[in-house]
């Protein structure tokens, strides 16, 4: 088995990984950075966020409000001390990205520009079109290559992390290319794998969001946090969940049902108001939004389309050199997946599964339970999105616990002796063996994309935007019976060479551990709280049993054990979340 | 389901374990409007042969891993449709001009070597605090380069240039681009760094113009603009550097 | 990636391929043509130098059936060359910029299209067509 | 990396350029007047007569004309048939641009003994 060294080995390429890489190389340049990625870089999936990034700028705003719109957003589920963090380091963050070569989009007098999103009290999302991620994946990919402490093992997937002495100290991946197995030790890991959309069957995630970092850490004890929360995206097209931006109405869009009416003043999220107005209408959060799309289906009042019910997103009245220069990129997916001209019809859209709030446990500075590993980005649980992002938040957050995540790890790193290589070598043995177990069964009965369909099937119907404990329950059962038939599943390929079949099995375990995690974490929260809303008796928010984190911890051949941790309120006590009119009256107050 | 055809798919194999060179092997594949030449190969892999290799993410033409020769055109495979070839058949192969790994995968090794050799980075004699704030830089001046900017990384480009292919050493369309995108990025000082590899015959010299590259990019990045601005630029460095004492750079 | 038995496709041919690059290696191929007709616009400087005899000879060998029949291939030639040029100058010229908005690709070549019209009839008057 | 040598393709893009510009926008008409229209007889009958052509040559702007389309025809089209020969599998490297830019060089020499030095 081949053997790479190293100071920190990062796991996973996208905008959390490589910024933590930077920050690496940059604060510690005497370390090593090795970035384990199973897909080069710039095909991660922060390349498809499209909104924008949050971060205070204008003169109207303050930080407090960015962490009341964030700790109310979430339902009060955030550590507030880690928002408090979170909020005052996004603007130098961006502004870092700013000079390494983001194009943001600018003023006329070149200051770079910024809009209303949904569920924030004023315009603070900074953004570069409609491919605000994109141009941040690219940016902080083509900068990391100017650091020669940096290097890269891209399409090598991590399979398992070694762990001994109760400490983290590498991990083994495959190099897809040729199949063989390499033992990355290091002093630290940083996990940045992203989320787990893919556990779902209509979902915005690339392929690759499998949830592989987060069964990583969880199979090695880490408690997975608050896994239940799961973000269903209001604006997606059909059957594919392809993504079209919460900017589309930030910069004005309206949602309309098949009677052309705006459904979301029925929603408590009125008056109807004809420009973008925080908090109101359209830029209303995403779990409500996406809530009110479900009534309007209940009603009958959504449109039917080839793949599924919908609702119309309009943005003809916005104008083509408005579109053009502000949304080129869902003109173009308009263009291509509908045939439509989005400058002269409505874009048929909604919910997808979109982002997964939970994610490996961390404390405010990214260190998990594991000492030696270190998570950030979208695969773990820093405490800033609580019960329900908000949009532009997650960008920021790659970039602002990226850095963090980096720093920590590298000053972790320093202090650590060199890993004692025979040690860590038979655990690697053992996680080879069990990769190579699947490739080399020769009696499977199952077929891997059954046991896949089957479980995004169950997710989307059991954890939906409304849940109810028999739905659940069922999903949770079933689930149980896929881990038993993934243990029989029969590949085509026996080969090792690029062989993308056996590493989508490996993947599906992930999946199917994260999806439990998920399932079981949603089943036992008996009441309805931000993304997570139940329809049966627990169908309101219950502050005096559930202010609390759920923890999801791994159990071998059993489903995970649930328990509880505490919030970390620090100076916003909870109160009822208000949009529409109501916000706007209560917004006033607080800022008086 | 209403409307459901079949269409032949033919895909190139090539196991580097077993095979000395790669075949074609058939599939028949129903579809509807609205499975892209990629929901095909994924229905082959789910249902027909596992063992069948391409790469693929984003399913929404901006991670640009899943481009693929179909009928001999480089496309992305998320956005091609099936039904854009029927009731013909479609024979997909690996993109032109890179080495195959196996299947319809590439080795993409060259290609990420060139985009570093560019130096895709901001280049600055003074780096300006966080502190102050960001550089100012009017809407005229980011039109200069956003276009440029705009590159996925697909390879499109690559297989459409027979240049590439002739000779690798050629640095090629979008790593080109990405050098003059920093070159043209009015918060760049660098030029001067990456103009010997501009000046070089691995650089833009390599390039006669064949303007496919610019056909296929799924991103209008028009690359062949970018190369032959290139060549203009090289042209005036190659004569100003007699005149200037900075070698013309700057011009 | 440390790929092993990577399998090159050889480029053998590559022409053939595809009707983009038919018309590119047709582009390159009316050098050809063009190459030979500065040959026949030097003979013809030569002959003048010589002579009327020589230049009586020149013009002769131009109104021969061979010549008008070259002459007819050198013709297409140089139309389709100049309809390829115009068509990627955008490219090779830094973007114009007028009163903030950028003048497209096709009304660059749309006017050198116009400037070679005129420039046809311009020399066709000045030769003396009645 | 190795350090990069700097091309001298500027020379000849620069001549092919300008080759190319009188390719494209001279050429086609004379060509046709040349070519097409004298012997087919659609011109007056004076047209390109021994007399006109001598005064033609024999003047600055005239000699100059013929030279400048003469020499930049040969720059554009011998670079472009070097680099044909590449496109085709055919490695000439430098004897491809000896031999080329060589005929280029002499055709240009040879317009310019003939017009410029020769008494007419």
């Amino acid at each position: 088995m081949q053997v790479v060294s190293t100071d920190v080995a990062i796991i996973g390429g996208g905008g959390a990984g490589l910024r933590a890489a930077i920050a690496i190389a940059e604060s510690a340049p005497e370390l090593n950075v090795t970035l384990v990625s199973k897909v080069v870089p710039m095909r991660s999936h922060t390349v498809a966020a499209e909104g924008g990034s949050a971060g205070v700028t204008t003169e109207v705003d303050t930080l407090d409000m960015h962490f009341h719109d964030t700790v109310a957003g979430g339902d009060w589920l955030c550590d507030q001390d880690v928002v408090d963090y979170f909020v005052s380091r996004c603007t130098e963050e961006m502004i870092q990205l700013e000079h390494w070569g983001c194009p943001w989009s600018r003023q006329s007098d070149g200051h770079t520009s910024v809009r209303n999103f949904g569920g924030m009290s004023t315009a603070r999302t900074w953004f570069a079109a409609d491919k605000t991620g994109f141009h941040m994946l690219h940016t902080l990919f083509q900068t990391s290559m100017k650091y020669p402490a940096i290097s890269r093992l891209d399409e090598y997937f991590a399979c398992d992390l070694l762990v001994e002495d109760g400490r983290c100290q590498g991990l083994l991946a495959i190099e897809v290319a040729t199949g063989d197995f390499v033992r990355v030790e290091s002093r630290a890991v940083i996990m940045a794998t992203g989320g787990a959309g893919r556990v779902f069957r209509q979902n915005t995630n690339a392929g690759i969001l499998t949830g592989d970092g987060m069964g990583m850490a969880y199979r090695h004890g880490v408690s997975l946090r608050d896994m239940e929360f799961v973000q269903y995206h209001p604006t997606t097209l059909p059957g594919s969940g392809i993504l079209i931006t919460e900017g589309c109405r930030g910069e004005g869009g309206y949602l309309t049902n098949k009677d052309g009416n705006r459904y979301l003043q029925d929603y408590a999220l009125g008056p109807v108001v004809t420009e973008p107005t925080p908090k109101t209408m359209e830029l209303g959060p995403r779990d409500r939004l996406s809530q009110a799309f479900w009534h309007e289906q209940q009603k009958g009042r959504t449109i039917t389309t080839p793949l599924g019910p919908a609702v119309h997103l309009e943005l003809m009245h916005l104008g083509q050199r408005k579109l053009t220069e502000r949304l080129p990129f869902i003109m173009e997916l308009s263009k291509t997946f509908l045939g439509i001209d989005a400058a002269k019809q409505a874009i048929p859209v909604c919910p997808s599964v979109h982002y997964t709030m939970g994610g490996i446990a961390a404390d405010g500075t990214t260190a998990t339970a594991l000492p030696g590993l270190y998570a950030c980005g979208e695969c773990s649980s820093v405490g800033i999105h609580g019960a329900n992002r908000l949009g532009s938040n997650s960008l920021a957050e790659l970039a602002v616990f990226g850095k963090l995540a980096g720093e920590n790890a590298a000053a972790f790193a320093r202090e650590q002796s060199p890993t004692t290589s025979s040690s860590l070598q038979s655990a690697a043995d053992a996680a080879e063996a069990r990769a190579l177990a699947i490739l080399a069964r020769q009696d499977g009965s199952e077929r891997l994309a059954s046991v896949r369909d089957e479980m995004t099937q169950t997710m989307s119907d059991g954890i939906g935007i409304y849940r109810t404990a028999d739905g659940m329950q069922a999903t949770c059962d079933v689930l149980d019976g896929l881990v038993d038939r993934l243990a029989h599943v029969q590949l085509d390929d026996s080969n090792r060479a690029f062989n993308t079949e056996w590493l989508a099995a490996i993947e599906l375990g992930f999946s199917l551990d994260v999806a439990r995690a998920m399932a079981y974490s949603a089943l036992n929260r008996r009441e309805s709280r931000g993304a997570h809303v139940r329809l049966d008796e627990y169908d309101e928010r219950d502050d005096h049993q559930f202010l609390k984190h759920t923890l999801a911890t791994y159990e071998a051949d059993a489903p995970p054990r649930i328990a509880y941790s505490g919030v970390n309120i620090t100076r916003l006590p909870p109160a009822e979340r208000v949009y529409g009119a109501a916000a706007t009256a209560t917004g006033d107050a607080a800022n008086a | 389901m209403p409307d459901r055809r079949e269409i032949d798919i033919e895909v190139m194999r090539y196991n580097p374990e077993t095979d000395s060179e790669p075949y074609i092997q058939s599939f028949r594949v129903p579809f509807d409007e609205d499975t892209s030449v990629l929901m095909g190969l994924q229905y082959i892999k789910d249902h027909l042969d596992g063992s069948l290799t391409f790469r693929w993410s984003c399913r929404m033409a901006v991670c640009g891993s899943c481009g693929k020769m179909v009928n001999g055109v480089p496309k992305l495979s998320c956005k091609a449709f099936l039904r854009d070839y029927y009731p013909g058949k479609l024979r997909i192969e690996p993109l032109e001009h890179f080495p195959i790994v196996r299947d319809l995968a590439v080795d993409q090794t060259d290609f990420l070597e060139k985009l570093e050799a560019v130096k895709p980075w901001i280049i600055r004699k003074d780096e300006k605090p966080l502190s102050e704030g960001t550089y100012l830089q009017t809407p005229e001046e980011v039109s200069s380069y956003l276009q440029f900017s705009s590159c996925i990384n697909c390879l499109l480009c690559y297989s459409a240039c027979p240049q590439y292919g002739l000779d690798n050493s050629f640095t090629g369309p979008a790593a080109l681009s990405l050098l003059h995108r920093y070159n043209a990025d009015s918060r760049d000082e660098g030029k001067s760094e990456r103009m010997p590899l501009v000046n070089s015959e691995e650089g833009v010299w390599g390039c006669t113009l064949v303007g496919y590259c610019s056909e296929v990019c799924p991103k209008q990045v028009d690359p062949a603009a970018a190369v032959n601005r290139g060549k203009v630029n090289s042209t005036m460095d190659y004569f100003l550097r007699f005149l200037t004492p900075r070698g013309g750079v700057d011009s | 990636m440390s790929a092993r038995n990577t399998y090159v496709r050889p480029m053998s041919g590559w022409y053939r391929r595809n009707p983009h690059f038919l018309a590119y290696m047709l582009r390159e191929l009316t050098a050809v043509f063009l190459a030979g007709y500065a040959g026949v616009l030097l003979a013809g400087v030569i002959a003048l130098t010589r002579g009327p005899d020589a230049y009586a000879a020149f013009r002769e060998f131009l109104s021969s059936p061979l010549s008008v029949g070259l002459h007819v291939l050198i013709f297409i030639a140089a139309l389709y060359n100049a309809y390829t040029w115009f068509k990627v100058s955008p490219k090779a010229m830094p973007p114009i910029v007028l009163a903030g908005r950028r003048i497209p690709d096709r009304v660059i070549v749309g006017s050198q299209l116009v400037a070679c019209v005129l420039v046809f009839v311009a020399m066709l008057l000045l030769a003396g067509m009645s | 990396m190795k350090p990069m040598k700097r091309s001298n393709e500027p020379i000849f893009w620069s001549l092919f350029g300008a080759g190319g510009v009188v390719a494209s926008l001279v050429a086609p008409a004379l060509v046709f007047i040349t070519g097409l229209a004298l012997p087919l007889g659609l011109l007056g009958p004076d047209a390109l007569s021994y007399e006109r052509m001598l005064a033609l040559v024999s003047s600055l702007p005239g000699a100059l004309f013929l030279f400048v389309v003469i020499s930049l025809l040969l720059w554009h089209t011998m670079h472009r048939i070097n680099h044909s020969l590449h496109d085709i599998g055919i490695k000439a490297g430098l004897g491809g641009k000896v031999i080329f830019y060589g005929l280029a060089l002499v055709g240009t020499m040879a317009a310019a003994y003939f017009l410029f030095a020769t008494p007419l």
